[in-house]
Parts: C-alpha cells; structure tokens; sequence
C-alpha cells in the first residue's frame, strides 16, 4: 500500500514531469540508511536463515541439496531481476503486468525513489524476490531434481511472482489506485499465499518422500533450524520495517507489530500443542513464530501493537492445526510445511488486515472500523492468489514433468540428494 | 547362544525391528557403520578435487538369541531387510559363551 | 544516564506541556534507522546468539532445552512489557517503580520520545528485557523444569527486573535526578548484576546436577558456543552504542570502547590461561570477550577508549579467576558461569565507571576526575542491586518450589531434558 | 579512492584550518547511522563468517583452532590498531606510511571526519585490519603454531598491511593525489591481493599438510561452511557500501553491485562445476559468491550493476581455474584457497575496475570510457602489492621460523591442532 | 582369551572405567549404540506428528582379556554399572582365538 | 570362517584399505570407536577445570574372511597399520559360525 501509492506516484513524476519529481523527491540519509540495512536483513533471511530452517528439519543425508535450492535463488533471481524482473513488476505498464523501461535496470540509478535511490528500492524490492520461491522448496524437500528446482523457478518467478507484485505493489489493479485495492503491507498475498499455494500443489504433483509417513523422518539437526528460525525473526524486521521504505513513525509501527506477533504466536503454538501433544517444544516454538511472521506481514503497517498480539495469537494457533492435524487428515507430504505455515499464515494475516486496519496508522481503515469493503478486498485479493498461483504452479511443474522430469530415482532418494545432486556430503564427524 | 550380526541398509531398519518385533526378539543393540563390499561407491568432488567414496553408510544390528531361536531370528532378518540390491547386506553368526543381566545378575538366556 | 536525563525529561514534557514537547523534540531518521536497527541487534543477542552460546556448552541432550529457555524469554517478556513491564518501568512514578500510564502500551505511538519515535525506545528497551532473564538461565541449565522457569522469570521480570529499570533509567532514585544517581549507561547493575547475583542464588539453591564435577561435562558443541558468542559480540554494538539513543558521537564513543573492552579482555582472559593452565582456549577467549562486553555495559558512554581497554582487560582477568578458581574453590554449581561473568563482570564495570568515568565524553566526571562521589554513588547502586537482586530471588525460587517444585527428577536428569521437558531430540546424526 | 579524498581532505583540513573544517564538515545523523552499522557488519564477517566458512572445511580435529585463527584478529589487531596502526595508516604522513599523530587514538574522537564521527571513520577501518590477516589463516590451516601465527599477524599488520592502507586510502603514492593512483574502492588491493599472496608464500614456505592430498581431507561440515559464507555476503554490504563512508546514492551503487557480483560468480563456478566435474556443488556454489564478492570489492563504488554482473561472472570462472586445476598443477597446499580466491579474485576485480570504471558513478573513467592510464595504473598497484606482499611475507616467515618455528609436529598434526594447540575438542557428540 | 561386551548406561561410563583401572584392566574399546530392551522407550512429537522411540543411547565397551581374568573383570563392570533399574544393560562373553599388538607384533596375552 | 577385528590409528585408515584391496579382501565394515591402552592421553581444560582425556579416538575395521584367508589378511594389516609408536593398535580374531548375503541367500564363504 504504502509502497504502491509512493511508487506509483514515482512513476507517474517519471513519466509527467522528472523534474518537479526530481524537486519534491529528495534523498533522506536515514531512510536510505535504514532501507540498505533492511535489505542485508532479508537477504540474511534466505541465507543463511530460511536455508538453515529448512536444511535442519530434513535428513542428514538431504541438507546441502535442501540448504542449495534456498541458496540457488539468492543467484538466480538476482539474474532475472536485473534482466526484466524488477522492470515488468515496477515499470509503468497495465493492471496486471509492468513495463519494459527498466530492462537492465535501464534509466535505474541513484535518483531519488521518494526518499532514497531508486537502486535502493530495487535492491530492496530483489531480496523479497529471493525468498519468496524459496519458500516454496520447503514443500518438495528430499525428493526433487535440482535441474527441475531450478527450471520451476525461474518459469514461476516470471509467470507468478513478478505480475503479482505488479499487481498489488507495481500500480496493477490490486494496489491502492486499482480495481480492487487490497491492505498487503509487506507481501501477504504477494509472497506468503503465493509461495505457500503453489507449495501445496507441488508436494501433492510430487506425491510423498518414500517411506512417508511409515519411516521415521525426524528433523536431524535442530540447532541448525532453531539458528535459522532466530535469524529469520531477526530480518523480519527489514522485511516489515522496511516496507515502510523510511525511518519513520510508521517503521517503528511495523517492527514493534512483527515482534509482538512472532512473540504471541509463540505462545499459542505452545500452548496448543502442550495441551494437545503434552509438551511444549522447540521446533513448536520456532514454527509458531515464523507463523506469527507471517501473518503479520500483510497487517504490520496498518493495525496497533495490541491488534498485532492477537493476529499472531491466531497465526499460530490456526498454523498449528493445518500442519498437525489436517496435513495428518489430508496425508499430503508438504514435507517442512510450507503451505500449513506461509498458505495458511499468509491468508489469516491478509484477511484479520481487512479487519483490524486503523486509518490513524496506515491510513486506511478496517472492518472493525466501519469499512467492511476492505476487509472484503482483502479476502478476494487472497482468493485472487490462491487460484492464480495454484492453477500457474501446476501447469509449470506438469509441463517440466513431461518435458524434463521432476522427481529424482528412488535409488537417489534413498541415497539422499546430497550425494546424488551435488555429490557432496555435509558432515565427516 | 549364538550372537546374531546385521549389516543393512539404513533405511531397512525400520522394518527389520518390525519383523524382529513380531517373532517376540525384543533385545538388540544397533549402531551406525560404514560398509565396503561389492556395492559400487559414488564420486565427491570439492573445488575440483575427485573422490571416490566407497565406504557406504550402513546399520549394524546385534542381537543375541538362544540357539533355538537362531533360525527363525535370521530369516526374519534377511525377509525384512532385503531389496535384491546389491548392498543389502550380510548376516553373521557367532557363539557367545556368557550372557550376563546388570540389573539382577541373570544368567544367559535368562539374560536375553 | 542519557537514556534517564532524556526520558525523564521527555516524562516531564508529557506531562506538563506536551505542546511544547511535541515542539522542541523532532524525530531524526538517523536517530530511528540506529536505534530500530540497534533493537534488532539486541534481539539477535539472545536469539539466536546467547541461545547458541549456552547451547553448546551443555551435553548433547540438554541443548533444545538450553536454547528453549532463551528463546521462551522472547516470547514471555514480549508479552509481559506490552501489558504492564514497559509502564511500570517507564511511565512517571515514584522512585522506585513507574506508573500505570502506559498500561497495554497506551499512548505509546510514534510520536517522538527524544529524537525518535516512542515505540521505538520502547521495543529498544524491551530487547533488554528479554536478554537479561535470559542471562540467568545459564546458572540453573541442566536441572530445571521448564515451567518452574516460566513461572520464575515471570515473576522475577515484575518485582526485579520492572522496577531495577525504572529505579536507574526511568527516572527512579538511581537515576540522574535521583537520591543516588548511578553511572549505568547500557545496564552494569540493572541488566547483568541483578541477573547475574539472581543466577548464583539460583544455582545454591538448586544445588549441583547429578555427577558434578566427578562425571565429565565437557561443553558438548563449541562450534555452536563460538557462533552464539560472537553474535553476541556483534549484537552489543547495538545494546551499548544503541543506548546513546542517537546515531550521534556519543554512540561512536559506546560502539568503539565495546569493541574494545572485548578485545582487551580476550587478550586478559587467554595471557592468565595461557600461563595458568598451559594453553590458551577458544572457550577461554569466547568467555573473555563476554566478560569485557559485560565489563564496559555501564561505562561504554562515559569513558575514553583507552579507558575501555583497561576496563575490558580487568574483567577478562577478574572473570577468569571467579570461574577457574573461586567457583572450583565455594563448590556451586554455577553449570555456564551466569553469574562468574554477568555478576562479577558487572560489578567491576560498575565500579569502574565510577572510577574512569569523564567529563569531556559522557558529561559526568569520575574519581579520576576528581569526583569520589560517583565512585562511592556506583559501587553503592552496585550493592543496592545485589541485596535486591539477592534476597528477592531467594524468596521467589523458594516458593514456587514449595508451591510447583524447580528441579526436574533424577531419572528425567539422566535422560536429559530435551526429551523429558519438550519431547524432542537435537540430532539425528 | 572515496575514501581517500575524504580523509585526506580531512587531513589537510586538520593541519590547515580545524576551524573551517569544523565548519565544513558536519556529521550526519544519518550516514553516521550506516557506518556504524557496516562496521557491525564487517566484525561479522570475521566472526563467526569467515571463522565458520574455513573451520566449516577443515578437519574435524582442527576446526577450533581453525576459528581461532580468526578470532584471535579480533584482539590482537583491535590493540595493535588502538595503540598505533591507525596513526600510521591513516595520520598525514609521506608517500608510504603515516605519521604519529594518532598514536594511542590521540585526538581521535567525536568531532566530524567527513560526514561522521572521526571514532566511526576508525572502527570501520578497524574492522578491515581484522578481517584482511584473518583471510591469510586459509592457507595454513591444520599445520601451524598458534604463537608463530600470532607474532607472524603482528609483524604482517605492522609492515604490509598498515602501510599499505596508507598508500592506498590514507594519502600515500597510490592515493586519489598520489604519484600513482589506483581505484581501488573497498581493498581489491589493501584487502584481498595482499592477503591472498601473503597466503600463497606461506602455503608455499610450510610446504604441504601431512598426506596431502593422499589422505582424504574433505570439508568436515559444510553446514557451518554455508553459514559462515552466507553471513560473509550479507557482511560484505557493509564492507563495500560502508566504503561509501555515508547512506548516499554512492553507497546504494556499491551495495547493489555487490550483491550482482556475489549472484553472477555463483553462477559462474556451478556453470563451469557442471560441466567439468558434473555436478553443481554446494561447496562450489558458496566459494564462487566468495569470489565474486573479492572480485568486485575494488570496483563496487566505480562501476555499474551490469558491469558487476560480468566481473563477478569472470571472478567466479577464473578463481574456480586456479583452486580446481592451477593448484592441483603446481601443487602446493594452499588448505582453504586463500590464494585461490582473494590473491586471483582481487587481482582480477582490480584490473577489471581499470577497465569498467564510469565517471558517471565514482567520477573516475576506466579503459571503456577512453582512460587507458587508469587500467595500467591499477594493473601496476596490483603489481605492487603482489611484490611486496610476496617479499615482505617470505622475510617475516623465514625469520620466525628461525627464532621460533613455525609448524606444528608431525604427531601433533596428527592429533589435530585443537588438542594439541587449544587444549580442547569441538564435539562431544 | 576372552571378548567380554557390555552394554551399558552412558552416565555410567565413568564409573565403569574407573572400577575397570581399579582391578587393572586397561585395554579396552568404547562406541556409542542405540538399544532395545525391556526398558520403555519415551514419546517424541514432531509439529503433532508422534514417534514412539524405543532404541535408547547406551555405551558399549569392549575388552578382550585372558581367560582367567574374565570373572573379576565382568564382577567389576556388574558393580560399577549397576543401578537396579531397567535398561542397565548386559555383558556377553565370547572366545578370542588371537589377538595380535600391531605396534610390535606382540601376541595374544601379551598383547592385551 | 573368522572374523578380524582391527583396532587402528584413525589417520591409517586409508593405508589400510589400499593394502586390504591389494590381497583382494573387498568386504569390510568400518565404525570410529574410542580406545584404552598403554598410549598416554593427554589434558583438557575448560574454563580452568581440567579433565584427563585417555579415551582416544580409533577406528574399528572388521573383516569376516575365509579361514584360509587369515593369514594374508592380518599381516596385510599389520604392516599397513604400524607406525611402531604406542597406540597403533590391536588385530583380534574369533571364530564365525555362519555367513549370509542377505540379496541372495548365499552362505558362507559365497556371502564374503
Ligand atoms: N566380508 C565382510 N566382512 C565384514 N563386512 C562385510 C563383508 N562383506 C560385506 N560386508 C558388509 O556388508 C555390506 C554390503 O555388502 P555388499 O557386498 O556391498 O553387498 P551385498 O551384501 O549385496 O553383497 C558392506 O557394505 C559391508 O558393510
Ligand atoms: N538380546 C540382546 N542382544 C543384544 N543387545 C541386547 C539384548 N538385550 C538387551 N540388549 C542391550 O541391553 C540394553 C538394556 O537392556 P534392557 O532389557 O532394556 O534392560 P535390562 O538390561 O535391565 O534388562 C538394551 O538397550 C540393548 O542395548
Ligand atoms: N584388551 C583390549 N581390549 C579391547 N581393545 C583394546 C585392548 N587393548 C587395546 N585395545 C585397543 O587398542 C588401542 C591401542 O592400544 P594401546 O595399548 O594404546 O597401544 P598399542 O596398541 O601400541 O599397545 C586402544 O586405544 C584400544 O582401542
């Protein structure tokens, strides 16, 4: 929200009149200061964070190849975003799709993007490109071709990712000026309902790992997801604060809410799974609190610290349930839950945002508030993503089955990929 | 007594301890090794140096049985952990002369 | 100091001509991009930082357990200082503890609070109060239950930690308007003598784990202790030079006399062992840049770098001699040296301050400056803290073991407590 | 190059007129924000980074040892650095080294260098001086003595690397107004060659590790390996943008440039790992983002992002050359490719800013732009560094290795140098 | 000669070894197992998913030592070990035909 | 059938499989294992409380050979293992009753 209407803005004084945008826009030394910060802060999300958080929860035999796939994107989609990535999601263009003026991050420079250059923005704006499809690896985990990984992402960055930040972030119809204005402050539909939509249709394309759920599949190193799962709640800060692309007021909002959640789901998590399961654990703990992340997301820069505690509560809560019991009902393998937490967290966060948003913080109001058309918005535009991403991911993975393959050999799997993929192996203690 | 030996895939494990769970063999005693046999290895490479690595990851698993449940203890093993493959894995007997509980100081098959 | 002056000042502001605040305080974005960035440096301190470091000194099946202990504390605390820990800590009261007026964080927005936005200081404060329970877990690792913790550290955070805050920065009888104003410029006594002294009453109390010391406990991954403490390490830039609550010279003057301190009292800490025990350690030089970090909490705004150097040097070698030698010597069990570092390090930074202090940096002079009165004012605020600090934690620990019970059985020690308090193992190697 | 203009402006400032300087230069809140956190950055690139990413690839028996190495930088150079390696790097002096005006820090406190506090200029150096000695540590892993590491780091610093940062950035020949000048904007030079030769004569002068390359010496835990080399790219933002020395659009050039070069020589070395050993490895992916990131080090605030993408594509093939079949060919022993990466990546990064450099951006031109005298200048400061790092390196081992002996025992190498140096074991798993 | 193989607690591993110097038995070789037994296992719980874990950490020791040292060497380690409480484990005593000292080429008794 | 059980300095390891695949023995299972003997240990210290480490760290190699095998393969090893300092290590050897590859039913002598 935020981002699209200073963005927007940005374009249309690109277009119109560059040099009175040039006059009102001036660099701010502390928003820039603080948005390069939260940059190095995302990307230490994907790496080593999010690659430590998954690389743990699986088979000693499968962590460098899991570690690999989060680790592939930091290179891969830094490429594709330089090249026309960051042009067709922020380029003027239409409701769905951006423009081409940016290709090679043409006419992208050190010129004021509201108040810090417009290289800053783009860098920014990249670290989310890396971590979203790196969500998604969670789902395939243990059994998928590093060639199809790399294959998948690049068509579903191009034909998924890219549009839908155009959509609701790039001036598309889901941004504030649009047809149907949606509340996604730091990327709830964008890329936790995204990631986590085609991550569910993946793991049920792929089927389960053999020996799901018969043989016992235990994380093999929690310390290493524990490590992860801090260093993700730590940059979750950039991820939220700085979507408010300044130091300000509202980057404050946006860091106390994403704490406050991530601390409230913790406690729900536990709570729910001392109660239901008798003890209350680690990997509880760390799982609730990337849940309470996520869905704070959408909501962070619109709803008051106190709003935040029960968005969280609910996150974890209802997080809880989807990976415990109805992932066991469904007897999907989404092997380390990357629908049950970024699906599931990704669409409470985007629809308790149309409820709770107060216009005295991010300047638009929320059901509780009189305006239930938003918290309606907010419900279709993740309905929206939920077709678009799974209807998208699974023509891709089919397509890329039929042409190149997706799943490794069964010999593989039971070798781990690892050897089989990089022919490596993580420890010699 | 005879003291039974396993050496089989890691990933048969599980249903080595269900066989041996159902024909009533509760004790046993498993750690992890590493194998060299006729099973082919795989090739490392890091920064461009190769390595051939034959020493593959497999489960040992002991277990000491009365002589007269030898037979049935064995082939519940092999059944269970067989795939055909090479690298399934070997069984080997041997003779205990003494077992001995901790706990109470029972003798031998009472021991088992 | 500067926390205190400012915010009482600010307290003032509020309360008689708000107008007038509003008018001569301004944020700075600078000030902002800091201090937001300085509070997830905090938090990256106890989580994943402080959890590794504690992590890996313990026996492999205690390390989910250790870990959960501090990563609970950012959970717990987050929650406690939403509701009540912030206003009772913050808002105007009487000299020993804050008012109601902040009460589930209301008024608290993003209006400035000095140069920054109020809910900025006030999550900046927070991650102090979620590491300093956290220190205390140290001394009882091991043999604790996990919800005689959470019930110890809730209490504990509202009658010792909640109040200590208030008394040296919130404008209490220690602080710079106060009866006995103290030197503490980023918590000497209030962060890590009063968890430290709590910690070895805690660690009398229980008594020794079972085999201590004939049984061999040796740390079970240092790779992991040596992470946690250099993140520590890195994360204290923000306690200390954060504290200066601006980006200004003062903080340039707390970030280099931290990093110096530290690297002084690894140099201490490995001569002593070096020549006492034959050869110098990565344990040893771990601990002994946490001892100097501990050492110049208190002094990092108030003295010259030359200054830290010393100041770093004496708690390396004073740290070093209560863990080697006293704790061997009074037979406690202190399982990670809670209190031989965070008690003792603190007080001698304490009392250094008071020694070393200078005019020119921090705007208070000390005895070398010829002022003996800040000497006598901070090694009183010292023993202030440890009596306070002492005989409440005495009373609590011992009813909740009357009341719940604190030590886990002797079987669930053997088995250890990742199994037995949160049904889970760390490895599966 | 930056850099230089700055603070030798600032030096003719401080000998001249202090008081217009003081008029002059003021700080910025919000560049001085940046700084320190990229000095916080650049600390973490040392520990735990570069500590985890060479004690990730040692053996298991030497991984503590291994990190110490690294660590011990963080003491021993911050002393030697307070106490006189800042004076003579960075006070006016003649072409070669400087002068004592700043010896013990005298003089250096909160009054403005540039935009930012004098203190903030130095611990950001600071924390260069402590990562440039800590790199050479990958060569002779597993086989050295810690004291003769420790007297070889002190002489090192004092006469290789103190004088060249002075010759470079603190006014010397090779300086902005020097005889000759080179760009060379965050250490392709000071940094990266220097260390990267000095390594190369070491590995050379120990000659090999005992059964090397016989006897299988595989990475131990790649896990930590990725970590460390993940926290060295987020770090690395610090490192190049910082060298901005403020949160301008300079600083947004270098931090994207950065990250494009880390992206583009991922890609480069698992490109060419495919084809030639085929298999993209983990191991592989994580040392070519270390290459690019060398190579781009010099050029990151002179250059485009496209320009970036192509050096750290050629710094990523042409490192994986020389690790993979160079040093196979000649056969020597360098354990961790200190050479391989930083003495190739950044001569190649120095000669390619030559070549890229754009007046637009760092307002030097390059060979593209028609300014063939700054590629020769930079191929000869590389040249330079080569030989005196080399000769001077040769000298000062030879020398300890005569008073004091260098390497470890053949039956301590065997028992592994945590043992047998450190008095410790990692795990006790 | 004899191979005497006990299964024990891990905690107990100090005390075994130092009843085992008392009676001057040195020789001797240690690794990590996993065991089954009588002893019940515990419950672990993975995001709600459950796993019965019934193969708990023991310690084996090995020390093969001449015929007639074998009882006081088994009643040392019975001792030590002891706890009375399930899952202290067991010793089981095999034959050696011969034991060889690489270093020296030294055999059987005086090798161990 | 025997069954050789070799006690090793972990750095000979790959010495000794090179001289194992010389005489043609393939089979073998290897695990790390902690040793006791004459060879001193050494100090630890941590945080000034010392600790006497006298279990080192060793490798375990066991091959099960045909009887006629026994000598060939012992003295392969022997050689390939000694550096004739202490600690290099000890070459047990007991007596298998039976063998059997698991993927195929083959016993004995067929199944090494
Ligand atoms: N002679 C032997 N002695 C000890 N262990 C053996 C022997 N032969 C095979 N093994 C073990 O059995 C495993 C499988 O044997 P292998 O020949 O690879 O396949 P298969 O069992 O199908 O013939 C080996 O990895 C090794 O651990
Ligand atoms: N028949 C057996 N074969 C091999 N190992 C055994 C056998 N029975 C028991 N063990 C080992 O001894 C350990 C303890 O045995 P258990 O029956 O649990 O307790 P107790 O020794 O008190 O009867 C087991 O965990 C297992 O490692
Ligand atoms: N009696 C024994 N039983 C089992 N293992 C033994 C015995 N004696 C020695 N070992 C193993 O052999 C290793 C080497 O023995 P040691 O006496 O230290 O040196 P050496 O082999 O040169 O005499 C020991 O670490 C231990 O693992």
């Amino acid at each position: 929200m935020k981002k699209t209407t200073k963005c927007s803005l940005m374009l249309l004084a690109l277009l119109l009149l560059p040099a009175v945008a040039a006059a009102q826009d001036e660099i701010d030394k502390g928003d820039n200061a603080w948005i390069l910060t939260s940059s190095a802060l995302v990307l230490m999300m994907t790496g080593p964070g999010l690659a430590l958080f998954y690389g743990g929860l699986v088979r000693k035999k499968n962590i460098l190849a899991t570690m690999m796939q989060s680790f592939a994107m930091m290179a891969l989609m830094t490429l594709i975003w330089a090249v026309y990535g960051y042009s067709f999601a922020f380029s003027p263009g239409n409701a769905f799709i951006g423009g081409a003026d940016y290709l090679f991050l043409n006419g992208v420079g050190a010129e004021p993007e509201g108040s810090i250059p417009h290289l800053t923005f783009m860098v920014f704006q990249l670290m989310f490109a890396i971590i979203t499809p790196a969500l998604i690896t969670g789902a395939f985990a243990e059994r998928m071709k590093f060639s199809a990984m790399l294959i998948f992402m690049t068509v579903w960055a191009t034909v998924v990712y890219v549009p839908m930040v155009h959509m609701v972030w790039g001036g598309g119809f889901m941004s504030g000026d649009g047809a149907l204005p949606c509340l996604d402050f730091a990327g709830g539909t964008v890329v936790h309902i995204s990631s986590g939509v085609s991550a569910l249709v993946i793991s049920l394309f792929l089927g389960k790992r053999i020996g799901y759920p018969s043989e016992r599949m235990r994380p093999h190193n929690l310390a290493l997801a524990f490590i992860g799962a801090c260093l993700l709640w730590v940059g979750w800060f950039g991820f939220n604060a700085g979507s408010a692309l300044a130091a300000d007021g509202l980057a404050a909002f946006a860091f106390v809410n994403t704490h406050f959640a991530a601390a409230a789901a913790v406690l729900g998590w536990l709570i729910v799974e001392w109660i239901r399961d008798g003890k209350p654990s680690v990997l509880g703990g760390i799982t609730g609190a990337v849940a309470g992340l996520v869905g704070i997301t959408p909501a962070s820069g619109f709803v008051s610290p106190m709003d935040a505690i029960l968005i969280g509560f609910a996150a974890g809560v209802v997080c809880y349930f989807c990976v415990a019991v109805l992932k066991a009902k469904l007897g999907y393998d989404d092997s380390l839950d990357a629908f049950g937490v970024h699906g599931v967290g990704g669409t409470v966060g985007a629809v308790l945002t149309g409820l709770f948003a107060r216009e005295s913080i991010g300047g638009a109001p929320g059901l509780l508030e009189g305006n239930s058309g938003q918290l309606v918005n907010n419900a279709l535009g993740a309905l929206l993503t939920w077709v678009l991403a799974g209807i998208a991911t699974l023509v891709i993975i089919y397509l890329i089955d039929l042409l190149h393959g997706v799943r490794v050999t069964e010999q593989e799997e039971h070798v781990g990929l690892d050897v089989t993929q990089h022919g490596e192996e993580a420890y010699q203690l | 007594m005879k003291k039974i030996e396993a050496v089989i895939q890691p990933f048969k494990l599980d249903d080595v301890r269900e066989a041996l769970k159902g024909i009533g063999v509760d004790g046993m005693t498993i750690y992890d090794v590493r194998g060299h046999g006729r099973q082919k290895g795989h090739k490392e490479v890091y920064r461009g140096q190769e390595y051939e690595v034959d020493l593959l990851p497999k489960v040992k698993l002991e277990a000491i049985v009365p002589s007269d449940r030898v037979e049935e203890t064995v082939s519940a093993i092999i059944e269970s952990a067989r795939t055909g493959k090479i690298g399934d894995g070997k069984v080997f007997i041997s003779d205990v002369g003494q077992a001995i509980r901790i706990r109470n100081d029972e003798r031998d098959d009472d021991a088992l």
